[in-house]
């Protein structure tokens, strides 16, 4: 089926929106395909994660006209009705989404946008036969060939894939592929031999089994000091961050033709003025304080509100942080903080 | 098509530019006046915007304007040497000088920020610039490159 | 369900200024649309999200009390680039309003209890609400005692001077003032809110202390209230924090795990004593 | 001489100057920088015992300005009863031109300041390694005799150490800290005296000839992928403001979104405030996330400021820098005249 995907993208081109790795600027994202040939899958993982299809870095939220001072009327988005398709995500990214929903869909009121979004939207994913060494999605009771939060999944054999549709969306939309052949069953064979030996390979194994017990008396410790003195505070962990949803809304006028619009773009809570008050106080006001929140919100947070670490383990915050201040050995050290107070019990 | 071209052309024609002008107070504004109080004439392009001096004008307020659309900007202060405040017009003659060079570095058209001198007693230099810097923005066109639109 | 981030329509009714340095103001919102206020169901201690379409949206605590039909009342302190252009509407401009949000105070839970109302300076807003709610003919039964302590930097700061005179002559409330320094003519108590609070002593039994105003006030009354034997629960607060969708979603207000916005504003000082003090 | 044998001089004599400032009490800190944990980075550390002295280390992948650490948090760490914090820095060319040029403008205090001066012998460009390598994983970098060597799982490439390294490397020519002449005992190590640098600046006069189209094309191009997320700002030794342009909200003066007028606008206006001010030190472009080269932009601003006004940033602690200064007789062809 390799050189089948640009049949694939021909077939469901039209009916969705079809989103796929491409090379931009150098750098690998997800963007709507136009040629099925830019399409990249011998990749590791996108620099961008994929949440920017659903939830993009500056989004509408509605449109407004005014009759130069008042507001007249209220647009409302009406592109939140087609349909996507995510071809080529990694089972960690997918789980990204899981995540994202939950979070987007907590409390009383929930965001529509997003959840309309995501109801419209099929996750078509590439398993991951050798993962980075970075990587640490198994740490995360996550798995290289994780299935639970894509509709299709494909496993590359080298020669061909192996598809095998997961949830009823994805078993519907594999029905209507006619071209498709029955899997041998020595393939599924291979398939899991693969999956077995990309399990095996994983360099980074972290322990996270209790790390929400651990962090939450520890809101005040010193190690907080130690983690973030080398952060030089920019939002690149958190802007390239799979499950980061922080966002800051604001509107823009056009006093050209009296039109207006409210938006919402990225924000992180790396930034001072994210939690700036008009008053001037902050309650986070060093980096001390947005460490601490970062991490806190992902391995203690998380748990405490969805039962979930709001971690995919995708490896991008190691990978891309200006000064190289690695996650891994920030949750080795915060795990030391418990073997020391075991001993100390102990003794 | 022809119609087209011709209508562009005539588009092209009577279209006038929009230019923000920054003038300081004590030289250039009053340059202004004289220039309108002696009826000199020159191109009703420009919105005035009166500065206690040109070392008051930000780059802000220069890219601001171009973001907000302004076809150009222009700002002008005393001659070197008879600033009201001694050396602000040094000052802005300095910051000026890496704005402009950016820009053009940037590659955006340099024509449309300009900086002069004018002052209170140069009412037909203060007109005779402007007629020049119309000139100067309308050859380039309108500002669509900078200019937020959505 | 719909978009949650488009707002509701309103026109402002009425602009009061409510000090005499002029930088307070309540406005009086009429929604476009009887549907939209029929559906704006909120209870004393909510906020709403209240915006200028074109300059910006900010969480604004509802003064007015549900018992109040008709409009919505909200009290403005001119801060930011939002506030100031409140500041500038004229009655009969659009007001966008999204809401209500948060949890507000726990008028269930109050039933049979004496209350006991703390305020401070601009923060007297929600108090407003509250304090409206509990004396209306179908409410006031099920509360006891209602005491009301606010105080103010000097006499122009006063809010609400109106509906104050209108408690004064109720006996079935007991209103003390108070200001910061002596002042001509000033006829209530002079000194700062936790002394006051001493003075008056009100007894912890079966009571409920409301304490909402700036950070040094909270502090100082809370000590106050614990010297006279207030139990952790039976103090409650109003938290503030900086906000901007409302409703748990763009991120910035959490306190740990909380979010002020959804889980709050108003947390018993035993709620807050066990969240990281992050705010 | 080959890269590793130099690196490896440089780290002996380095951390023989920091255990000897630690033993002897002179510093209370040294900000150095330690090994990274992924194949293309060095992380900075900051040591207190001289024990850890080993930890620090060179090569040359060692982008990050330190001086970034001196302003504003360290000025933090100053226990009054202890007085100030004595820190001893590991510096390069570019890290001592900060440092001097940050006392210029009273943001630190040599005085408490001092320099562990090494004989920098250039950064690699990474982002231009990581682009060529493309969608492969990277294992091990090294350097070897005149060459770089990138291993990763089932490949192997070399790059040529002089072509590779960081655009402003190959053209820099204060390579070791300059020697100050009010704190002559500031720099300790090696330490260079810079008179004056000669350059010609062919690199930018290149982009200069283009036509504006095809300058705003690439610009506009290069900068498009920017995700706002400031690290070329918060890596920048000279971006300390406690408030930075584009978080101003009273008034707003640019919208943090990603429409390109917005995007530019922030490296154009932050490009200003770098004006003669900026130390050429690529911090900016080696942090960027997704690979904007800003050395060009770099360049020009050090090709403005010499040009215009005869100031090179950083060498000397007595110049007043140009943006503080004025002068009745600069040059002012660009202005309109009738």
């Amino acid at each position: 089926m390799k050189n089948e995907i640009g049949k694939l993208y021909i077939e469901l081109n039209e009916e969705f929106n079809f989103y796929a790795p491409i090379k931009d600027q150098g750098n690998l994202k997800f963007r709507k395909v136009l040629n099925p040939d830019d399409i990249v899958l011998d990749y590791y993982n996108t620099k961008i994660p994929p949440k920017e299809i659903l939830f993009p870095e500056m989004e509408v939220l509605f449109e407004y006209k005014t009759d130069g001072k008042n507001v007249t009327e209220i647009i409302e988005r009406k592109d939140l009705e087609y349909k996507n398709i995510i071809f080529g995500i990694r089972p960690c990214d997918a789980h990204s989404f899981t995540l994202l929903e939950y979070f987007f869909s907590y409390g009383d009121v929930k965001d529509e946008i997003f959840l309309k979004k995501r109801k419209n939207t099929l996750i078509m994913g590439i398993a991951c036969n050798s993962p980075k060494s970075t990587c640490f999605c198994t740490s995360i009771e996550g798995h290289p060939f994780m299935k639970s939060d894509m509709d299709i999944l494909l496993v590359d054999l080298g020669e061909k894939y192996l598809v095998e549709g997961i949830s009823d969306k994805g078993k519907k939309l594999m029905a209507r592929l006619k071209w498709l052949t029955d899997a041998k069953q020595q393939d599924v064979k291979i398939a899991e031999a693969l999956s077995k030996k990309a399990e095996e390979s994983f360099e980074t194994k972290l322990d996270l089994k209790d790390i929400d017990k651990i962090l939450d008396p520890n809101f005040e410790h010193p190690i907080w000091e130690e983690i973030s003195d080398i952060c030089i505070g920019c939002g690149t962990c958190s802007f390239l961050c799979p499950t980061c949803t922080c966002f800051d809304v604001l509107d823009q006028n056009n006093q050209y033709n009296n039109k207006g619009r409210r938006i919402r773009i990225w924000d992180t809570c790396q930034f001072s003025l994210y939690t700036l008050h008009t008053s001037g106080h902050n309650p986070r006001k060093s980096c001390i304080e947005r460490c601490r929140n970062r991490i806190l919100h992902k391995f203690c947070y998380y748990p405490e509100n969805y039962d979930m670490l709001g971690c995919v383990g995708c490896g991008r915050c190691i990978q891309l942080c200006p000064v190289n201040n690695d996650l891994r050995s920030i949750i080795e050290r915060i795990n030391k903080i418990k073997s020391k107070k075991e001993e100390k019990v102990s003794a | 098509m022809v119609t087209q071209t011709k209508q562009n052309k005539n588009l092209e024609e009577t279209w006038e530019p929009k230019i923000l002008a920054f003038l300081c107070n004590w030289c250039s504004y009053a340059g202004a006046d004289l220039a309108g109080v002696s009826r000199i004439q020159y191109p009703p392009s420009i919105r005035v915007v009166r500065v206690p001096c040109s070392g008051r004008v930000s780059p802000y307020f220069i890219i601001k304007g171009i973001m907000d659309g302004w076809d150009g900007v222009i700002v002008s202060g005393c001659h070197p040497g008879d600033c009201h405040y001694l050396t602000g017009n040094l000052v802005a003659r300095r910051r000026f000088a890496i704005l402009k060079e950016l820009l053009e570095f940037f590659g955006i058209e340099p024509g449309r920020v300009n900086f002069m001198w004018a002052s209170a007693a140069e009412g037909e230099r203060f007109a005779n610039l402007i007629k020049k810097a119309t000139r100067i923005v309308k050859k380039l066109g309108p500002n669509t490159k900078f200019s937020k639109k959505w | 369900m719909p978009n949650p981030y488009i707002p509701k329509l309103t026109t402002v009714k009425d602009i009061i200024s409510e000090n005499k340095v002029n930088d307070i103001k309540t406005l009086e919102l009429e929604f476009m649309k009887e549907e939209d206020y029929n559906r704006f169901e909120y209870i004393p201690g909510q906020f709403a999200e209240i915006s200028l379409i074109g300059k910006g949206e900010c969480p604004i605590g509802i003064a007015s009390s549900p018992t109040e039909e008709g409009t919505v009342k909200f009290t403005i302190k001119k801060m930011g680039t939002v506030t100031s252009g409140f500041h500038n509407c004229e009655i009969g401009d659009t007001v966008g309003i999204r809401g209500p949000f948060g949890n507000g105070w726990p008028i269930e839970d109050m039933k049979g209890k004496n209350i006991l109302v703390i305020g401070g300076g601009f923060a007297f807003s929600t108090l407003r609400s509250l304090v409206v709610y509990l004396l209306n003919e179908k409410h006031r039964r099920n509360y006891k005692k209602i005491t009301v302590i606010y105080g103010n930097r000097d006499s122009g700061e006063v809010l609400y001077e109106d509906v104050l005179e209108e408690w004064k002559k109720r006996n079935d409330i007991d209103v003390v003032l108070t200001i910061d320094r002596e002042e001509k003519g000033w006829k209530e108590k002079v000194g700062f809110v936790a002394p006051v609070v001493k003075e008056i002593g009100p007894s912890p039994g079966n009571t409920v202390a409301v304490v909402c105003g700036p950070p040094i006030m909270i502090k100082t009354t809370i000590a106050v209230l614990e010297e006279l034997n207030f139990k952790d629960e039976q103090i409650l607060n109003s938290l503030e924090m900086r906000m901007k969708c409302g409703i748990g979603k763009c991120g910035r207000c959490n306190i740990g795990n909380k979010y002020v916005c959804i889980d709050g504003p108003v947390f018993s000082l035993a709620e807050l004593k066990k969240l990281p003090s992050e705010y | 001489m080959s890269i590793e044998t130099e690196n490896k001089k440089i780290e002996e004599e380095m951390r023989e100057v920091a255990r000897n400032l630690l033993r002897e009490k002179k510093v209370n800190v040294v900000i150095g920088y330690t090994k990274g944990t992924v194949p293309l980075s060095s992380t900075p550390i900051i040591i207190t015992s001289e024990n850890n002295v080993d930890k620090l280390i060179w090569n040359n992948l060692c982008y990050v300005n330190l001086a970034k650490y001196l302003v504003p948090r360290i000025p933090q760490l100053i226990d009054p009863e202890k007085g100030d914090l004595k820190v001893g820095i590991v510096s390069k060319g570019c890290v001592g031109r900060a440092l001097v040029h940050l006392s210029v403008e009273n943001q630190i205090n040599l005085k408490n300041v001092k320099m562990i001066g090494i004989p920098c012998n250039g950064i690699i460009n990474r982002k231009r390694i990581e682009k060529e390598i493309g969608e492969k994983e990277i294992l091990e970098l090294f350097t070897s005799d005149q060459d770089i060597v990138v291993k990763g799982k089932d490949f192997e490439a070399k790059y040529s150490y002089d072509e590779y390294i960081n655009e402003l490397c190959k053209v820099c020519k204060v390579k070791s800290p300059p020697k100050i002449v009010d704190f002559k005992d500031s720099c300790l190590g090696e330490c260079q005296e810079v008179k004056s640098v000669d350059d010609n600046f062919t690199d930018v006069v290149e982009f200069e000839s283009k036509a504006t189209q095809d300058k705003w094309s690439y610009i506009k191009e290069a900068l498009q992928s920017c995700t706002r997320c400031y690290a070329c700002r918060e890596a920048c030794p000279m971006c300390y403001c406690n408030l930075c342009f584009v978080d101003q909200n009273k008034p707003i003066w640019f919208e943090k979104t990603t429409e390109i007028s917005d995007i530019l606008s922030f490296h154009l206006i932050r490009a200003m405030h770098l004006a003669g001010r900026c130390v050429a030190c690529g911090a900016c472009s080696s942090v960027c996330p997704v690979g904007i080269d800003l050395n060009l932009i770099t360049r020009k601003l050090e090709k403005i400021v010499k040009e215009r006004f005869d100031f090179i940033s950083g060498i000397d602690s007595n110049k007043m820098p140009p943006m503080m200064d004025y002068n009745m007789n600069d040059r002012e062809e660009f202005m309109l005249e009738e």
